[in-house]
């Protein structure tokens, strides 16, 4: 089984095998530093998915993600990620066809509630995921659909 | 020649009164007074120039009305002066691509200080600012009617036909200039001003009266 | 002939609006818990404390604060100021807005030079200091009601310059502010449009700005809301604290009076 | 340097919800400048909370979090009196640490 501390170390490797060449010094620099850039530059959830070492996700009711239907505009777009299902390590954002799909990763201590909102950007109408990374493996998913909209006079 | 004095007296404590003053002072001149201030309050920046600020007469008469409708001679005498200006085009041929036209009419782009050229292909028709035109965009104001099912709620099948040259015409007379059936209407005109081009017109007629348009579905 | 065609034509399209009205509704709806989501978390809130810090700080080739600047309530009084400009100041002979008042209070304490300012562009140096500022001071007059003084001439005389100004038309277009806000109901896209012949209501219009823009993730204080509108109105650049944009700002928050300030409020 | 955070947290039950604004540009790297230069990215990277001390969250963000940005989170076993406190790195390397006591 290849397990997500292997994907991790097999990772970290390469990084400093990139770094010795040369190559990529703030990539490797800032996942010393706790910053997954490479989850951060995936295109699709599936990409974040791999770069996290996660599983497939699934579709699941016991996660929850609060989006406005339409949004004024896409320069701030409020979201919400929770879960009540016990056993939750991460809740992650993730905006489908932003240039990027991740949008953030909350860590779920165990003296955090596992429901977050923050505000993202968003370049056009598309769906918003919210995602549970479970201790047991699991990944489970909700999304919705978020209209973006062009305000005022349009120039 | 004495006779004036009483009536000058009566006009200018009726103004006074107006005004509400307290004390009698003399009649400010506000027209010109803005006049004045427009003119010492803005500057060029960019393609916006302050030789803007000059109005025509239908702008000039428009604005001292305030919203009020304008006397019925000045009315028609502008709406008059607005007709003679709209050129049909000049190969006869009205109905261009709806598909150009639906960008032209989303695009609320062109002519501000940001802008970098006057031409009318840095411009858009800013039609959904103030019209429902299409039924898939959600997003449009309401400051001029909703243009939705244009052509189909006029009986036009055929841009073409003889019988839809009535309103083909009209439609192209509102949007090349919009004043000359309604003198103080809000619609900027769109040929009259340079705004648009020919075939950039052809392609807003495309997207109000052909049959194909999602205007007309 | 023609004039028959578009009337028959008017009533075909009156009844079409009735069509699409459940879905305007529903998309004005979404708009509504949009903004409703956004305004739990205002980031105006960011610059009323980098404003109230700035009003504090000795700075300036004078060193020193701006807490004796006169905003019309006397020497260092902020609550309630906000509400009761623009207004006439003896010492400057004018009329002034917030911002223009603030630039002479920070010229004639601080030193600061109040012409440089003004030239500075919208959300750089020192303008951007002026906009912290708009936010923290209009933020003392939150809840408050609009009540701008109109008892000297000046005051006077700026009202109706500023209702002149209101409906010139003139650009390349033919637009004035009145053809956007002459009228109750309309909106440009999905934005309402508050009409601003009168008081439009509690927070709406006049009384919602200075705002936090979403679009630009800046604090609009009402010299650049009118910039922008000229700018949009296709009109050529208005002078920062220039007579037409504080003539506005009288006829704009005399119409208001009554209306309670949510200032600074959350904008597209 | 940059501004100070905005951080409210308020006691309800056995948690306290705790509402943070951060001032910062959150820069995309790729929207270009009037110059059609291209504006390079600069955004907060990552969030820490803590209460008396002790860790409660930690995050990671990408560029596309909004401009000034927003934070709502839940501390269980907070009352009124605690001290939380909320942390942020940038890609530059920048960071700002603020306080705020339960209310």
């Amino acid at each position: 089984m290849h397990t997500r501390r292997q994907a991790l170390s097999a990772s970290a490797k390469l990084a400093l095998l990139l770094l010795g060449a040369g190559v990529l010094p703030a990539v490797a620099q800032a996942q010393a530093s706790g910053f997954n850039q490479t989850a951060f530059d995936a295109k699709s959830l599936a990409e974040v998915m791999k770069a996290l070492g996660g599983a497939a996700p699934a579709a699941s009711s016991d996660v929850t993600v609060s989006a406005p239907d339409i949004a004024e505009n896409g320069a701030v777009v409020p979201v919400g990620a929770s879960t009540a299902l016990a056993g939750v390590k991460r809740l992650l954002v993730l905006v489908e066809k932003n240039p990027a799909a991740l949008s953030a990763i909350f860590e779920v201590g165990e003296m955090v509630d596992a429901n977050f909102s923050t505000r993202v950007k968003m370049g056009q109408s598309s769906d918003v995921y919210a995602v549970a990374m479970m201790s047991d493996g699991r990944v489970l998913y909700a999304k919705k659909e978020v209209k973006v909209t062009l305000g005022g006079c349009g120039g | 020649m004495k006779q004036q004095h009483p009536l000058l007296f009566a006009v200018v404590t009726l103004i006074v009164s107006i005004a509400g003053c307290a004390t009698p002072a003399p009649a400010i001149d506000y027209d010109a007074a803005t006049q004045e201030m427009m003119k010492n309050s803005f500057r060029d920046q960019g393609i916006a120039k302050v030789d803007r600020l000059q109005q025509d007469e239908a702008d000039a008469a428009c604005s001292k009305a305030q919203g009020a409708p304008l006397p019925e001679a000045q009315r028609v005498a502008i709406e008059a002066a607005n007709l003679k200006t709209v050129r049909m085009p000049s190969d006869g041929q009205f109905i261009g691509d709806w598909k150009l036209g639906e960008q032209l009419a989303q695009n609320g782009r062109g002519m501000t200080w940001t802008d970098a050229s006057t031409a009318p292909a840095a411009n858009g028709g800013n039609c959904y600012n103030c019209h429902q035109i299409t039924k898939a965009e959600i997003s449009y104001g309401t400051i001029g009617p909703s243009l939705y099912q244009y052509g189909k709620l006029r009986g036009v099948t055929d841009p073409a036909a003889a019988s839809a040259k009535p309103i083909v015409e009209y439609t192209w007379g509102k949007l090349w200039n919009a004043k000359a059936t309604n003198a103080c209407s809000d619609m900027p005109r769109f040929g009259h001003n340079k705004l648009l081009d020919e075939a950039q017109l052809k392609n807003l007629m495309a997207l109000l009266l052909d049959p194909k348009s999602p205007v007309n579905q | 002939m023609m004039r028959i065609l578009w009337a028959g034509a008017a009533a075909a399209i009156a009844a079409s609006s009735a069509l699409v009205w459940a879905q305007q509704k529903s998309s004005a709806e979404g708009i509504a818990e949009y903004r409703a989501m956004l305004a739990d978390g205002n980031p105006a809130e960011l610059f009323e404390a980098k404003g109230e810090a700035l009003w504090k700080t000795k700075r300036g080739p004078k060193n020193a604060s701006l807490e004796t600047c006169d905003l019309g309530k006397g020497p260092g009084v902020v609550r309630g100021a906000f509400v009761e400009l623009p207004r006439y100041f003896a010492d400057t002979g004018r009329v002034q807005d917030l911002e223009s008042r603030l630039l002479s209070c920070s010229e004639t304490l601080q030193g600061i030079s109040a012409a440089e300012t003004a030239a500075t562009p919208f959300g750089r140096g020192e303008q951007s200091n002026i906009e912290a500022l708009v936010a923290y001071i209009s933020a003392a007059s939150r809840g408050m009601k609009f009540s701008l003084p109109q008892g000297n001439p000046e005051e006077r005389k700026m009202y109706e310059l500023g209702k002149r100004a209101f409906f010139y038309r003139a650009g390349s277009h033919g637009f004035a502010c009145a053809s956007c806000h002459g009228d109750a109901g309309k909106r440009i896209r999905l934005q309402d449009l508050p009409e601003l012949t009168k008081n439009p209501g509690d927070g709406v219009g006049f009384a919602a700005w200075p705002a936090y823009r979403v679009s630009s993730g800046e604090l609009w204080g009402m010299q650049r809301r009118l910039n922008d509108c000229y700018r949009q109105q296709r009109f050529p650049y208005p002078g920062y604290g220039s007579e037409v944009t504080i003539a506005l700002g009288v006829y704009m928050g005399v119409n208001a009076k009554g209306a309670e300030s949510v200032a600074p409020s959350i904008k597209r | 340097m940059a501004d100070p955070m905005r951080i409210r947290a308020q006691a309800s039950g056995d948690k306290a919800t705790v509402r943070v604004l951060m001032a910062h540009e959150m820069e995309t790297g790729q929207r270009k400048d009037a110059a059609g230069k291209v504006i390079p990215a600069w955004y907060i990277q990552q969030v820490h909370a803590k209460l008396n001390g002790k860790d409660v969250l930690s995050a990671q963000w990408g560029p596309a979090v909004a401009k000034n940005p927003f934070l709502q989170f839940m501390i269980k076993g907070a009352k009124a009196g605690d001290k939380v406190s909320v942390s942020w790195v940038d890609n530059r390397g920048d960071t700002r640490t603020d306080e705020a006591v339960v209310t």
